[in-house]
């Protein structure tokens, strides 16, 4: 697909760009901007898996939350925009940073991904859910009728999901969420909720020193 | 790229006619014959289809956004009692025009102290959220530019952008008017998100889709009928998102001069300008589809024209509240969304939640018993919000009314009698 | 009950968008078709059928109606009015005037026999640019030869435009406003109406004739 | 739980919408709310004083229109009694009567902008400001009627007013009179009982009657906090003593207070003009033997009024000269100012503009 390798590309080239600016650039609040830009790329990436759904919750939350989360923490602490003061970290950075690097490139080329695609046929679900396929057995196409193009609905198959690339993965991942992976699910909102209130714990002033 | 875009009638003729496409809708090819380009090169059609589908659409919207203003103008006028813009043009309808001329001629100031690319960018972020969500609101049967399954989600997604462009504008300003604007606009948006999105949950569950065509399609009653609490809760945040009267605190005129765009000028300004018109109209539209059944009505009148006519009564309450109202203030606003609008989002989805457990395949009759219930549910549960939120709002010390408000007393008489 | 206040609010707008503008359009105002035909008098249906062009262009909303602000007839406006006849050049104006923005320079005047009663006015400057339309000069003027004017609309490009020369006010068509003179206001003259008035017509008192004049300066002293 | 940022110092004013005129605020706020404020006046200082010092005494009534420039009539009004008290110069009847309608027609023009352009400071978008502005603009044409200006009068003149009120006036008078309660009653419709206005405006820049006194704030912000202190009751000058009229007083001392004590005092004021009608005598409106250039004795004369904003008051000293040897003034809108401050601290900021609204301020009588 000439098209989807077209913007397969572009994503890359801007996600790998706009991460290097994020690391390089010295005014923070740029960084942070061209953080939210690495995130859209990602999104991107995720609609050409087409798991559009992931796409979505991608900008929902990374972008709109925690990009704005970090800018608010940059806009709210002065004496930032200038760019941190230059340290002496910086060639034990490179060095650290290089060497992840290499153990990314070293994993990614000496995976057995046969074993990712056993896995993947071993949780079908999962993958399903992801490219909205899931609880679907009909793939005939529909009938030749133009009239039927009319009707707003996405064409549907016997068994009321939808067919066809971008399909419907959200109630499949809901489904997923509530029956077969409940537990963690709600352990994570209660480490959350852990968390935030630890957050206000910290944050909060002794009443002594107002 | 998704078969989906083919039930667009308008898009499937333009492609057919560019591409030899296998899919089964383009069948007998365009009316051109074949198709124009070589096989393989799908890509482009679809490319060159959804770019002109795009310029017109935008296009339309764009001169919808003229047209807004102009009536906007005329209709604070007469609630004002004065005439409005009558000048330019038959019953001033040219004023717009001459507006956006002036506009685009007015110099161009950046600030010395600006951070010139956030500063410059901001406006071009700005409009990015107005023009996409442009995609997916069905106009009409058959008039979408992208039916995405997740269309619902996408509107609240791609809307949170424009917080960017807000910090952006504000922090590249360098100016603390711009800051304190930006700053506002930040934390109404990200909080007024929430009782949006979950004042959807019950359309959603409803519908049983997050596409808006589905949602559409699902509206034998009207949403604002059967979902009432979730209509207000998601009208009042959408106007916050759009910081249109009485939530425009971020560019309140009388405390911050113009907020988070008091630095732009020219046509950067103009594009603030345009992206807040162009919300207007879009969360208008949004509205329509959501909660007004979209396109749908009798058939005499095409479905688009039933669109822009149920817009038409949203976006004139929206003129008319930022004619009747006053401002709130920021902190009030937040307090408003947190612990009023977010309480009754949930009032709403709980008993959606039941009426659609009890009721999973509502009949006709089911239906307007559903909105019965929810009538009962808006009026007891605003009501009990109201009385709570009143007393306890967090500086706004008492919102009551009748016998308890205040009366000046004549000079004569002892102070602390019956006042 | 909440809201209550908010809907007040509602149907005060309402109210008013109804009972429409009460604004003056100036200079001009524009008109409907309705407006159009109520103003030349006919019904609707008449002004379509007798001046088809004309109701189309009403209807357009190009059609204009010259409409001007009712103004008192006391109206302090910019263009003074200066009755030479009336002026003995004794400067009264320009002494009491609070800005001193009044230039008079007199010679003798050989023309009248009792000399030094009446001068020629060489300069009479009135610098309206710093005026603040007091009105003092036309108060504190024994003859009745000064008056306030009636205008608002002398915009100009330069400052220098906004003196008014002897000249000017020589050539003027003078409608004078009634401000401070109360024998115009009993004749119920407006100076809207753009009647101009004679010298011998806005004094408080008769113009003295030769021997009243001879008398009063030359037999007394 | 309080968390605290850095203060941020932020000019509010000289050049900003809602300082009515130039004036400025530095204040230091800690996010939205004022930790500190601090008022810097004098950009509209044009001497008036001084200048009175080398005008004659009936020039100087030009000047004192340019003071408090919504309200001209009362500044006129405070300004001859001065000079009337200092000269000895007794006025005609129907001339103080004019004056005392002119002036509670000026009163109620000064309430109509100071509530119009409170609701602006609200964001009501205009709208109210639009109605009051109609209605004001029915005063500006009677005043247009009686002296040919509609801003910048210089109506009154030692012993009366310099002409009498014209016929046409009578009949548009009675019709405002007949048409203004119904339209103050819709301005309450309008605002008085809109849950944002209560909720933004009530509880908030409370100020003690006790500081009030001791600040010697006057008018309808110490009415609004429960001090009984009108002085067209407890002093009263020109024919006040022959009128009926209530002064509306309220304990709350918030801005609501201060707002709605306003309005009624404009019912009150249609009332007082209702009698002033009634009891009108004819005859001249001004003495004509009192001469245009006045030497008043040696000697010095203090007039307070009850102007729109409070105690107005003339300090004129005279050397037997034809103009005034030292000419002081006593604005109620820089005395009322004095306790700013202290009302803003702690508020946000949209509170602070609504507070600084509510003080109902004139530019140029502060800076004068």
């Amino acid at each position: 697909m000439l098209f989807q390798d077209i913007v397969f590309w572009v994503l890359s080239v801007l996600a790998i760009g706009a991460s290097l600016g994020v690391v390089l650039v010295k005014d923070l609040f740029r960084a942070a901007l061209l953080l939210v830009v690495v995130f859209i790329a990602v999104a991107g990436f995720f609609v050409l898996l087409s798991a559009e759904f992931l796409a979505v919750v991608q900008v929902l939350v990374y972008v709109g939350a925690i990009s704005i989360l970090i800018v608010f923490a940059i806009v709210l602490v002065r004496d930032i925009p200038g760019g941190g003061k230059d340290n002496h970290l910086k060639v034990v950075a490179a060095t650290v940073a290089a060497l992840l690097g290499a153990l990314a490139i070293f994993v990614a080329f000496n995976s057995d991904f046969t074993d990712l695609d056993a896995l993947e046929a071993s949780n079908a679900d999962v993958a399903a859910a992801l490219t909205g396929t899931y609880n679907l057995d009909a793939t005939e196409a529909v009938g030749d009728e133009f009239e039927d193009q009319y009707a707003v609905a996405p064409p549907e198959g016997e068994d009321g999901t939808q067919i066809g690339i971008f399909s419907n993965s959200t109630g499949a991942i809901g489904g997923l969420f509530i029956r077969d992976f409940v537990l963690p699910f709600e352990a994570v909102s209660v480490l959350l909720l852990a968390a935030m209130i630890g957050a206000l714990a910290l944050l909060r002033q002794r009443e002594e020193d107002s | 790229m998704g078969t989906n875009f083919l039930d667009n009638s308008f898009f499937r003729n333009i492609y057919c006619n560019l591409s030899k496409s296998d899919d089964i809708r383009c069948s007998g090819g365009g009316w051109l014959g074949d198709g124009i380009l070589p096989a393989g090169f799908e890509w482009l059609a679809f490319l060159i289809t959804a770019v002109v589908m795009a310029m017109v659409l935008i296009n339309l919207v764009l001169g919808s956004v003229l047209i807004f203003i102009w009536a906007e103008r005329r209709l604070l006028g007469r609630f004002q009692s004065r005439s409005g813009p009558n000048r330019w043009g038959p019953y001033g309808t040219l004023t717009p025009v001459a507006d956006a001329i002036k506009t685009m001629f007015k110099e161009d100031i950046v600030p010395t102290a600006a951070d010139r690319w956030v500063f410059n960018a901001a406006p071009i972020v700005m409009m990015v959220p107005a023009t996409m969500v442009l995609a997916v609101i069905p106009w009409g049967t058959g008039t979408f530019l992208a039916d995405l399954n997740i269309g619902i989600l996408f509107i609240i997604a791609i809307t949170s952008l424009s917080t960017f462009a807000i910090v952006m504008a504000g922090w590249g300003s360098q100016n603390r008017y711009a800051m304190f604007g930006a700053m506002r606009a930040v934390a109404m948006l990200i909080s007024y998100e929430i009782p949006m999105a979950l004042s959807l949950l019950g359309v959603l569950m409803l519908a049983g889709s997050l596409s808006l065509v589905s949602v559409v399609n699902a509206q034998d009653v009207p949403f604002i009928l059967v979902q009432p609490l979730g209509f207000l809760v998601f009208f009042i945040a959408s106007i916050a998102e759009i910081n249109r009267a009485p939530f425009d605190v971020a560019e309140a005129e009388s405390e911050l001069g113009a907020g988070y765009h008091s630095d732009y000028s020219g046509m950067k300004f103009g594009l603030f300008l345009n992206a807040e018109f162009m919300a207007t109209i879009l969360s208008a539209a949004v509205i329509v589809a959501v909660f007004l059944s979209g396109g749908r009505g009798w058939s005499f009148i095409p479905s688009q024209g039933w669109f822009i006519i149920k817009m038409i009564p949203v976006l004139f309450f929206i003129v008319w509240t930022r004619a009747a109202w006053p401002r709130m203030r920021i902190d009030q606003i937040l307090t408003f969304a947190w612990k009023g609008l977010i309480i009754l989002a949930f009032i709403n989805v709980a008993v959606s939640a039941i009426l659609s457990f009890v009721w999973p395949d509502p009949t006709m009759r089911e239906l307007w018993f559903m909105v019965a219930i929810n009538f009962g549910v808006l009026i007891v549960s605003v009501m009990a919000v109201g009385a709570w939120f009143g007393p306890q709002g967090a500086s706004a010390p008492n919102m009551s009314h009748g016998d308890a408000l205040p009366r000046p007393r004549p000079a004569g008489q002892p102070s602390g009698g019956d006042s | 009950m909440i809201g209550l206040g908010l809907l007040n609010g509602l149907i005060v707008t309402m109210k008013a968008a109804i009972r429409g503008p009460v604004t003056v359009q100036y200079p001009d105002r524009r008109v409907g078709l309705l407006g159009a035909a109520r103003e030349l008098g006919m019904s609707p249906f008449q002004f379509l059928v007798k001046r088809p062009k004309d109701a189309v262009k009403a209807a357009a909303g190009f059609a204009t109606v010259e409409d001007k602000i009712a103004q008192g007839p006391r109206f302090r406006g910019q263009d003074f009015n200066w009755y030479e006849d009336r002026c003995t050049g004794c400067a009264s104006c320009a002494k009491f005037c609070p800005l001193g923005i009044i230039e008079i320079v007199t010679s003798p005047s050989d023309t009248l026999k009792s000399q030094g009663e009446v001068y020629n006015i060489d300069v009479f400057d009135i610098d309206i640019g710093r005026c603040m339309f007091c009105g003092i000069c036309v108060e504190v003027c024994p003859y009745d030869a000064l008056h306030m004017g009636s205008g608002f609309e002398l915009g100009t490009y330069e400052r220098k435009d906004l003196v008014i020369s002897v000249d000017a006010l020589r050539t003027k068509k003078n409608t004078p406003s009634t401000w401070f003179r109360p024998q115009l206001e009993e004749t119920a003259y407006n100076p809207h109406s753009g009647e101009s008035r004679p010298w011998t017509e806005v004094g408080r008192h008769e113009q003295p004739t030769d021997e009243e004049l001879n008398e009063r300066w030359v037999d007394e002293r | 739980m309080t968390l605290k940022s850095e203060p941020v110092i932020v000019n509010v004013g000289p050049q900003h919408p809602s300082t009515h005129g130039v004036m400025r605020l530095r204040v230091a706020f800690d996010g939205e709310l004022v930790t500190d404020a601090e008022m810097i006046i004098g950009y509209l200082h044009r001497g008036s004083e001084k200048l009175a010092e080398e005008r004659t005494f009936t020039q100087v009534v030009t000047l004192t229109d340019r003071m408090d420039y919504v309200a001209a009539m009362t500044n006129n009004q405070a300004y001859i009694l001065a000079v009337e008290k200092l000269a000895g110069i007794e006025p005609t009847p129907r001339g103080v009567w004019l004056r005392m309608i002119s002036a509670e027609l000026q009163r109620i023009a000064s309430h109509l902008i100071a509530i119009g352009f409170l609701m602006q400071d609200l964001g009501a978008m205009g709208t109210p400001l639009m109605y009051t502005m109609r209605e004001r603009e029915d005063i500006m044409d009677m005043f247009e009627l009686m002296c040919g200006a509609r801003i910048t009068n210089s109506y009154h003149r030692p012993s009366g007013v310099f002409q009498d009120a014209p016929p046409e006036l009578w009949p548009r008078l009675e019709a405002f009179l007949v048409e203004m309660p119904g339209r103050i009653d819709e301005y309450e419709q309008l605002i008085s009982g809109n849950e944002i206005i209560l909720s933004r405006m009530r509880g908030i820049g409370i100020i003690s009657p006790e500081d009030m006194i001791n600040a010697s704030i006057t008018g309808p912000m110490l009415r609004a906090g429960g001090v009984d202190w009108d002085i067209r009751h407890q002093q009263p000058y020109e024919y006040y003593d022959r009128v009926e009229f209530d002064r509306p007083i309220m304990d709350e001392s918030d801005n609501y207070a201060r707002y709605l004590v306003r309005v009624y005092e404009m019912r009150e004021s249609l009332k007082i003009l209702r009698q002033c009608i009634d009891q009108i005598e004819p005859g001249p409106a001004r003495d004509p033997e009192v001469p245009f250039v006045i030497r008043p004795p040696k000697g010095d004369a203090y007039v307070p009024i009850e102007g729109p904003k409070g105690e107005l008051g003339f300090y004129l000293v005279s050397d037997g000269g034809i103009s005034p040897y030292r000419c002081k003034v006593r604005p109620p809108s820089l005395l009322n100012l004095t306790l700013l401050r202290e009302m803003v601290i702690g508020l946000p900021m949209a509170a602070m503009i609504v507070t600084f609204g509510t003080v109902d301020i004139n530019m140029g009588e502060v800076d004068r």
